[in-house]
């Protein structure tokens, strides 16, 4: 495939980047918005246009002879050559997944700039804004379509500098502040772990290329067979570290604490980085390296158990949350932890890797219905100026095109047929009891949990009691419908896609059947869920409170998110800044520069103290004359003699 | 009993820690000088009764002493026209009193 | 052997030259101190004369007893006030001087036993150096001859000449 | 003489001496002192173009343009002069730093015409520095750099400006007096000669005596590269020191520092320096992290930089020690970023300085809102420190863990993760200053009337961010420059690939 | 008797004849003519160090027995002494301009010429009688000039001090050179360093004459112990007698001090002497700058930065069979020209305004730039730092110390470059007080006169040139070499 194209699609946002960062102070905020909604556009264009390159066109260098979709490096250049064998190369790589990409993160985001036309309309620092819309888009690109793991890191870098940005973007606020400087530090410290597993990896297996590193993972990596590195064999700690980096983008706990803090960021940007894109680049990133993974059971374990965990626990909590954009951050948490468990679980012997084809696909419908559901409570928070579901009630009669777009999308997270949400999140469950029935019970019941708590909001924004509104909300413009209607259209649709046709591990096709004791379970799941969120919240009543009140120290307790952010507090500020920082600098100005300034004291008190040589007598003088004289030949008599 | 050197050189070794002795002591200046004297002329009697006793044959020893009189005169006068020079500025030649530069 | 008329030579002198010399730096009266000088340097005088340097011997009672000890009476009556004596010494003052002059003694002494071959040294036979060879030494340009320090000494004395005129001098 | 390219650098500076000593007012000052820095950057670009052209065309020595010109000559002391890849990109580094560091200066009061005389003083030292391969003429370079700081922070700079100054020197004196006594000894044990290339080339020096000698020589470099423990004076002398002298201080003179531990430590005694280096990496390891910890909780926004600087530089020095191609060539980069980066930093401090008249972040905010040019610069440059892909400091770093992680040794291993760990302290306290001092609200009313960047400040800012990006994208770029300095005959001793 | 051998000694017939010029000038021509002696003597000095340059008075030669000698590097080193003196005597002329001074003006120069004579024979001596006329002859008067401030206590004090002290350390060397003489028999050099090198081992009584040498004549240099009189002196003497004091007086001093430890205990070196001067070294340059950096006094601070700058001369004493002589002469060349180039500026501004003070000399720069920059080159230089001579001065000797190789040296010259870090304190305090401190001038505007001016000049000249023009070091190195 000529590569034109391929790198319009990374070059088309980086330019619109540097144009908006360093002219857009000079055009006015429409030019620019439609600049960049203009750019991310083409690119969208391109980018499906490649994806169907890749999927529809036959073409040898994409597919075989016998139907396996190939790993294709569209191009490569080096970068930076470390050694000879290991160089940075920047290149373009077309696989199933990242043509998957492809689509998803340029269709959310050509969403989120339209949208944000209308939503961030009069803003300070609009153009600002695109230009990092498209710094993101650029880094984001560039993430899934690295074909080597270095590359990866730095678009991860990247990504999670604009994330950064963007969280940031109300900058006068110092929650936004803290909340941006939150996420970066703690995908930093993640990405601590990912870059050191990198070095590990790469410096037994001599290579950061995928291809090199997936295709015959075996030979790659016989040279770590036996070396140990402080006590662990080098490939397991290798993973687990990389796997680390995932947890930080991909809000995994304990390293999770930074997604609910980064809603601070406009809603768009939450829909399209902290919903639909960035944070699953996690999942991503253990996707690229599965067959790597495959070679150290063990550490998909840790993936397993890990995901699960955070599964049910942001389940949980999202169960206690006023802060709508809070439950649907809680809400991304679990549905990643989804994709977690189910790569955790794929296993060549289970259904041919299902869960690696769950995973994706459930990576795909989620992006849809969550970016919608994210849109839809921007177009809430924008009508009503509040993210608390306290100021709002009974909105579905004032705005009908969000309320049935959010019911769209709760439907689908919760997992009823025919939205998408059912299809992968049932392949996801047949993947998961295929591997162990204690796992399946669980992730079954967190899907239970999904449903109750999507329509505990649901319920709680559109029907419940009606507040006083100060201005009447309406539905937005139609630059922000117009993305609502449009994702929830895909939201409907999508689990209808073969997946299984285009994203399977090894490219090879895999029919999808139904199981429909699973299905059959999952969806009676959810339905319960639902009938119990609108037994509580349909119509105003004590119900919750009294709900609330029975079991008072859980309730509080999930809705404080189980203490996380205090434990943190408490790591960083009473252990690493009170208890190392600060007596760092102290036992630098204190002892070290104390020493420093010792020396220099030391010189003018040994000068004060031998002052009274110099008395001024000069009988002294000649008597200390005569001493010295007298010491020098006494004393190298001694010596010599 | 045989006169050796060591026994000319003893009184003059006295001679000589007797100056040094005055030369700390004394508070005079004049005295010091004295002392002075005595120290020196321990030395002269130092080389002269090297010359004599272990180098007979030659008259180095004899003729440094000659010059070191010479020296020791040029000295004291010189020695003497300061503390003159000194008692006219200040009435007074005690060195203890000659300490106002120190430290 | 020597003959006991020497023996007794000596031993007048030593002791002279020992006692003058304690006198000349412990009695309290400036004047006396130097006086005492003077006899010590008779006594030295004397020593040479014993050695059988008499022209040194004559050297030292000209230039010394009778130039510099005059000198130092001069100007002890210059500075002195009538009855004037040497305030009494600080007793720590002076045992550091015995200590430090003890010290000396030590290491000089010492120094000189050590060399016993050379300290057990017997005055060996010696003609007397005459006034013509004296003469012709320090004229000489040769080994062991002394003219140039004749005629440096002479610059030093002019040195200090020129050097005391400066201090003396009025306006 | 004068038909080498190299000596040039010394020449135009000692013009820019004399030209700034009868020149009488301002305009003249700065016009000196503009062209002369412009010159020195043109040469040094000259320089760079015409280097990889004579290596395409084979040139295979391990320094080019050398030369020498006997000056003491019983004592074998030459003006040798003679560069490689490293000393090229010191010398674009160096002249960048002075343009910009000229700019930053445009308004300096009282007595500009001192100022830039000892500023300029100050880079002959330096560029004399980097151009020498004989030891002698090195050293000497090296002081004549290091004693105008001296003045620079006692007369123009703010706050215990006496302190600092008289610290500074002294720490900086007390190094290059292992240094010449190091120095010295390689004279006497490397064959009577002060070549830099010649010893190395002919492995001179008596391992037994390398043992002795590269202690001295590396603690001697090692101080002015703010090694533990005695990195004390850079705080402080940072903190009082006027922004040009900032800037060139922590840009180029504490790459002096390394430079110098890589030219004459390492590159004279390599067997020492494998024998040694555990002794080293400790010190170095601790700079790293013990100066960014040491960062987190400043409040001047000097001592942030100036510790950071300890950390960044530790890391050249960590990196050196490694003995490894592509930890030292991450060295040199992570040299020439530091310089860039930090000389941004300490520029940017200054103008805010200026305008705010202080530096402590509790009595700042919400800078952002009020000169947002230099709020973005200051973001960029954070966004540098703290490795950022695309700008100087990622390349660096990466390439130095890279390198580091190549020793097989667990000790090594465990000191490059710990070194690691340090991208993440970065973090913290570049996001720390940025949050509190650019973003959140404004906290002093009085600062709404400040203004944003003059022209003569953006040009300053804007050459340095230039650089810095221009180095992360395009850093493969160094591989072509430094490619022969790590030369195989010279380091062959140590068997280093 | 062969009297032409008195015409081997040219430099000091030269100086002899300017001598009786000057005393003739001063004493027989009429008064108003007399302004002009200062001029006459500092002329007919430039003429006689002219004269020292002359390729006929490097020439070797041995006079008298043995007893005199002199070679290219005595008549160099002599050369440099005239350079020094002659600068002194420009220093001078302004000074003796003074009414308290001007009647003795002619007596100055004339004393300055006999010590310098004085100092000739010391390093051209190679007999200790000779020796001890020439060391008292540079000695003895330089008291009468101590005390030539009449008006001044401090100047009588001083001389007091001075004559005192250096009439015992004569005494203290003539008992060593008794020892030497009892134990040799002989005072020439060659003879007693024959008989020396005979006895093969040491005894008690060599080493007692060693060190009681080294103390007499370390009092010239003011090692330490031997150093007490240095600052009170210096202090106290007229600023032109100091600054003679503190470089002609010291460089002469150096010298001797190296051939009588070299030609006469030379043998002996590592049995007796070596680690007496590794120990005189340290304690020199430490006990030197601990006591410098407190002073106020630039006079007496100087005593003491001369004190440590004497104990890297002494450095060069080590390696005299290396480069130490060349490195030494060096050192005491760059030496006289930064320290005359400090007295220079203490000097002038002495002399417009009375003030010695380093807190009269606060923010100097302000009110006399040109003095203050001076000023700042000699510390610089004293210090050691580049371009200026000091460093290559520091250098070389330090460079010469480790050619002789052993370990201890390597501590011995760390020790000594640790203290180049105290000394760079107190020199940077001088520059601190004049730059830096913001407080208001105390000295106001001034012309400084012509004459300080014009030895300004030189000293700034030979501060810069010095060391960066190779040749002087390369030549004295290469005269060294052939000479030896």
């Amino acid at each position: 495939m000529d590569f034109t194209i391929p790198l319009l699609i990374l070059a088309i946002p980086l330019g619109m980047f540097l144009l908006l960062g360093l002219a857009g102070m000079k055009m006015s905020h429409k030019t620019a918005g439609v600049l960049g909604t203009l750019g991310m556009g083409t690119v969208l264009v391109l980018s499906y246009f490649t994806a169907f390159q890749y999927y529809f066109s036959g073409n040898p260098e994409f597919i075989s002879e016998a139907g396996q979709r190939l790993q294709s490096i569209i191009f490569n250049v080096d970068w930076l050559a470390f050694t000879p064998n290991l160089v940075i190369r920047l290149g373009f790589l077309l696989d199933p997944i990242s043509a998957m990409m492809l689509i998803v993160i340029p269709t959310i985001s050509f969403m989120v700039h339209l949208y944000s036309l209308g939503y961030m309309k009069g803003e300070k620092g609009f153009q600002r804004y695109y230009a990092f819309l498209s710094l993101f888009s650029f880094s984001m690109l560039g993430l899934v379509v690295a074909t080597n793991i270095f590359q990866m890191y730095i678009f991860w870098e990247l990504v999670g500098a604009s994330s950064y940005l963007l969280i940031g973007f109300f900058y006068t606020l110092p929650s936004a502040v803290s909340a941006s400087k939150k996420a970066f530090i703690v995908t930093r410290f993640a990405d601590l772990g990912f870059l050191v597993g990198i070095l590990i990896l790469s410096f037994y297996t001599q290579t950061f290329d995928f291809i090199t590193l997936t295709s015959d993972p075996g030979s790659v990596l016989a040279s770590t067979a036996g070396a140990t590195f402080m006590g662990c064999s080098v490939l397991t700690l290798a993973m687990v570290l990389i796997f680390m980096g995932g947890m930080g983008k991909s809000a995994m706990m304990p390293l999770h604490i930074w997604l609910p803090d980064a809603m601070e960021g406009p809603t768009p940007v939450s829909a399209l980085i902290h919903a639909a894109t960035m944070v699953v680049a996690g999942v991503y990133l253990v996707a690229r390296m599965f067959p790597v993974y495959l070679q150290v059971p063990s550490s998909l374990e840790f993936v397993l158990v890990i995901g699960a965990i955070t599964a049910l626990y942001a389940a949980v909590v999202a169960c206690c949350q006023i802060d709508i954009k809070r439950v649907l951050a809680f809400s991304t948490i679990s549905q990643i932890a989804f994709m977690m468990v189910s790569l955790g679980v794929a296993r060549p012997e289970i259904h041919e890797c299902l869960g690696y084809m769950a995973s994706m696909f459930h990576l795909f419908t989620h992006a849809m219905f969550k970016a919608l559901l994210f849109l839809g409570a921007g177009a809430l928070i924008h009508a009503v100026h509040s993210n608390n579901y306290t100021a709002m009630g009974g909105l579905r009669k004032y705005m009908p095109i969000t309320h049935i777009t959010f019911l769209i999308g709760c439907l689908a997270i919760a997992g009823i047929p025919p939205f998408a949400g059912f299809f992968s999140k049932d392949e996801i469950l047949v993947a998961v009891y295929g591997y162990s029935t204690f796992w399946g019970i669980w992730m079954s019941c967190v899907a239970g949990l999904t449903a109750f708590y999507m329509f505990r909001i649901y319920y709680l924004i559109f029907w419940w009691n009606e507040p006083d509104y100060h201005h009447r909300p309406h539905d937005g413009e139609m630059v922000m419908s117009l993305p609502l209607i449009i994702l929830a259209a895909v939201s409907t649709v999508a689990g209808f896609i073969h997946f299984g046709e285009f994203v399977t591990w090894q490219g090879h096709e895999y029919q999808i059947h139904m199981d429909y004791v699973v299905a059959g379970i999952s969806v009676a799941i959810a339905l319960v869920g639902i009938f119990f969120a609108r037994f509580l919240y349909l119509k105003e009543n004590d119900r919750p409170r009294r709900m609330a009140d029975s079991c008072r120290w859980l309730w509080t307790a999930a809705n404080r998110r189980f203490y996380w952010d205090e434990i943190y507090m408490f790591i960083t500020h009473k252990i690493i800044f009170n208890g190392i920082c600060r007596p760092i600098a102290w036992f630098d100005r204190a002892v070290i520069d104390g020493s420093m300034n010792g020396l220099a004291i030391v010189t003018n008190k040994a000068s004060v103290a031998i002052k009274n040589l110099q008395s001024g007598r000069v009988q002294q003088y000649v008597l200390l004359y005569l001493i010295g004289a007298l010491l020098l030949a006494v004393i190298t008599a001694w010596c010599v003699l | 009993m045989d006169i050796t050197l060591i026994y000319y050189l003893v009184p003059s070794l006295i001679m000589f820690c007797c100056g040094i002795y005055g030369f700390l002591t004394r508070k005079n200046m004049i005295a010091m000088l004295i002392s002075l004297e005595l120290m020196l002329n321990a030395i002269d009697i130092n080389f002269v009764v090297f010359n004599r006793f272990l180098y007979p044959g030659s008259m180095e020893g004899m003729f440094f002493t000659l010059f070191a009189i010479a020296i020791a005169a040029a000295e004291t006068a010189i020695a003497i026209a300061i503390i003159i020079n000194i008692f006219r500025a200040d009435k007074n030649i005690n060195v203890e009193d000659a300490s106002q530069m120190k430290n | 052997m020597e003959s006991a008329g020497s023996i007794i030579m000596y031993w007048i002198i030593a002791l002279s030259i020992v006692i003058f010399s304690v006198l000349t730096v412990t009695t309290r009266r400036i004047l006396r101190s130097a006086t005492f000088l003077l006899f010590t340097l008779f006594a030295a005088a004397a020593l040479y004369f014993k050695l059988d340097y008499e022209f040194l011997g004559a050297v030292q009672i000209a230039v010394y007893a009778g130039g510099i000890v005059v000198l130092f009476v001069f100007s002890i009556l210059l500075t002195s006030h009538p009855g004037h004596k040497s305030e009494r010494l600080v007793s720590h003052r002076k045992w550091i001087g015995v200590l430090a002059a003890l010290a000396a003694l030590v290491v000089t002494g010492g120094a000189l036993i050590s060399r016993c071959g050379l300290a057990c040294a017997s005055l060996p036979e010696m003609s007397n150096p005459t006034m013509k060879t004296i003469g012709a030494a320090m004229m000489g340009t040769g080994s062991e001859q002394y003219l140039l320090p004749f005629e440096a000494i002479s610059v030093l004395l002019l040195a200090c000449i020129i050097g005391g005129v400066v201090v003396a001098r009025k306006r | 003489m004068f038909s080498n390219i190299l000596i040039y650098f010394v020449v135009i500076p000692l013009l820019m001496l004399g030209l700034l000593a009868v020149s009488q007012n301002m305009k003249q000052i700065r016009a000196v002192a503009v062209t002369g820095s412009l010159a020195l950057l043109g040469l040094s670009v000259y320089l760079l173009t015409d280097y990889l052209s004579l290596r395409a065309a084979g040139a295979d020595a391990p320094m080019l343009y050398t030369d020498s010109w006997s000056w003491f000559a019983p004592l074998n002391i030459n003006m040798a002069v003679g560069v490689d890849g490293i000393s090229i990109a010191m010398l674009i580094l160096s002249s960048v730093i002075l343009l910009t560091g000229s700019f930053a200066s445009w308004k300096i009061n009282p007595h500009p015409k001192e100022f830039f005389l000892w500023l300029v003083l100050l880079s002959t030292g330096v560029f004399g520095f980097f151009i020498s391969i004989d030891l002698f003429t090195m050293f000497m370079f090296y002081e004549v750099a290091l004693i105008p700081m001296y003045l620079l922070i006692g007369v123009w700079g703010s706050g215990k400006k006496n302190y600092s100054a008289m610290k500074l020197t002294l720490m900086l004196m007390g190094g290059s007096a292992f240094l010449m006594l190091g120095l010295i000894g390689i004279y006497y044990n490397g064959g009577h000669t002060w070549n830099i290339v010649e010893i190395a080339q002919g492995n001179l020096i008596d391992p037994s005596w390398q043992n002795f000698l590269f202690p001295m020589t590396f603690v001697g470099f090692g101080v002015l590269g703010a090694m533990f423990p005695f990195h004390t004076w850079s705080p402080d002398g940072h903190a009082s020191a006027p922004t040009a002298v900032s800037m060139l201080h922590a840009g180029v003179l504490m790459k002096l520092g390394g430079y110098g531990c890589f030219r004459v430590a390492i590159y004279l005694m390599p067997q020492a320096a494998e024998e040694l280096a555990w002794i080293f990496l400790i010190l170095t390891g601790i700079s790293v992290v013990y100066g960014a910890f040491s960062a987190c909780v400043q409040t001047d926004l000097k001592y942030i930089n100036a510790y950071s600087s300890v950390s960044h530089c530790g890391l050249v020095l960590f990196a050196i020690l490694m003995l490894n191609t592509t930890a030292m060539t991450g060295a040199i980069m992570q040299m020439l970023s530091h310089g860039l980066m930090t000389a941004l930093f300490f520029a940017l401090i200054g103008m805010i300085y200026g305008r705010t008249h202080t530096r402590d972040i509790r009595e700042m905010g919400g800078l952002m809102k009020i000169m947002p040019c230099l709020a973005v610069c200051y973001v960029i440059a954070g966004m540098a420190s703290l490795g950022l892909p695309g700008l100087s400091g990622f390349v660096a770093e990466m390439t130095i863990f890279i390198g580091s992680f190549e020793h097989t040794d667990t000790f090594h291993r465990v000191f490059t993760i710990l070194a690691c760990c340090s991208i993440v302290i970065t973090a913290v306290y570049i996001l720390r200053v940025v949050g509190k001092l650019l973003f959140g609200p404004v906290y002093d009313e009085h600062h709404l009337s400040l203004t944003d960047a003059t022209w003569w400040e953006r040009t300053s800012t804007f050459a340095l961010i230039v650089c810095v990006a221009a180095i992360g994208c395009f850093p493969n770029f160094f591989e072509e420059l430094i490619k022969f300095t790590f030369s195989p005959q010279i380091f062959a001793v140590i068997g280093m690939n | 008797m062969d009297y032409s051998q008195f015409f081997a000694m040219k430099q000091e017939i030269g100086l002899l004849v300017v001598f009786l010029l000057v005393f003739l000038y001063d004493t027989f021509m009429p008064k108003r003519a007399l302004g002009a002696t200062g001029w006459v003597a500092v002329g007919l000095m430039a003429i006689q160090t002219l004269f020292g340059f002359c390729p006929s008075v490097s020439q070797s030669a041995d006079a008298f027995a043995g007893m005199y000698e002199t070679n290219a590097i005595t008549a160099c080193i002599k050369n440099i002494l005239n350079i020094g003196t002659v600068i002194v005597m420009i220093q001078a002329i302004r000074w003796s301009k003074q009414d308290m001074v001007v009647i003795r003006r002619g007596e100055f120069y004339e004393l300055i010429l006999l010590t310098l004579f004085g100092m000739y024979l010391m390093i051209s001596a190679r007999h200790f009688l000779l020796f001890i006329i020439g060391l008292e002859t540079a000695s003895l008067p330089v008291a009468a000039m101590v005390a030539f401030d009449k008006h001044r206590y401090e100047s009588h004090e001083a001389a007091v001090k001075y004559i005192l002290t250096a009439v015992f350390s004569s005494v203290i060397l003539m008992m060593g050179l008794s020892f030497v003489y009892g134990l040799t028999g002989s005072l020439y050099f060659s003879k007693i360093a024959g008989a020396i090198f005979a006895e093969g081992t040491i005894s008690l009584m060599l080493i007692v004459a060693v060190a009681f040498v080294i103390g007499g004549v370390g009092f010239k240099l003011s090692l330490v112990p031997f150093h007490l009189w240095t600052a009170d002196v210096y202090q106290g003497a007229p600023t032109p007698v100091t600054s003679y004091l503190s470089v002609i007086s010291k460089g002469a001093g150096a010298f001797a001090f190296l051939v009588i430890l070299w030609q006469v205990f030379g043998a002996v070196y590592s049995d007796a002497w070596e680690w007496m001067l590794y120990a005189l070294i340290i304690l020199t340059i430490t006990i030197g700058n601990l006591f410098a950096m407190r002073q106020k006094n630039m006079k007496r601070f100087l005593a003491f930065s001369s004190i440590s700058q004497a104990g890297y001369i002494m450095l060069g004493i080590i390696a005299f069979r290396g480069m130490g002589v060349a490195a030494l002469m060096y050192y005491v060349l760059v030496y006289i020209f930064s320290n005359l180039a400090a007295f220079g500026v203490i000097g002038a501004i002495e002399n417009a305004t009375g003030r010695v003070s380093m807190d009269d000399y606060q923010g100097l720069r302000k009110t006399n730039p040109k003095l203050a920059f001076t000023m700042m080159l000699a510390m610089f230089s004293l210090a050691g730092i580049p371009p200026f001579a000091g460093f290559f001065s520091k250098f070389f000797i330090f460079t010469s110390a480790i050619s002789q190789g052993s370990v201890a040296i390597y501590v011995l010259v760390l020790i000594a470059l640790i203290n180049t870090i105290i000394s760079l304190y107190y020199y940077l305090l001088v520059v601190k007080a004049m730059f830096i401190s913001e407080e208001t001038p105390v000295i106001p505007e001034f012309k400084s006169a012509c004459s300080e001016r014009f030895a300004m000049w030189i000293c700034v000249a030979g501060i810069i040139g010095l060391g960066i023009v190779s040749c002087v070091y390369n030549g004295l190195l290469d005269m060294v070499s052939t000479a030896c």
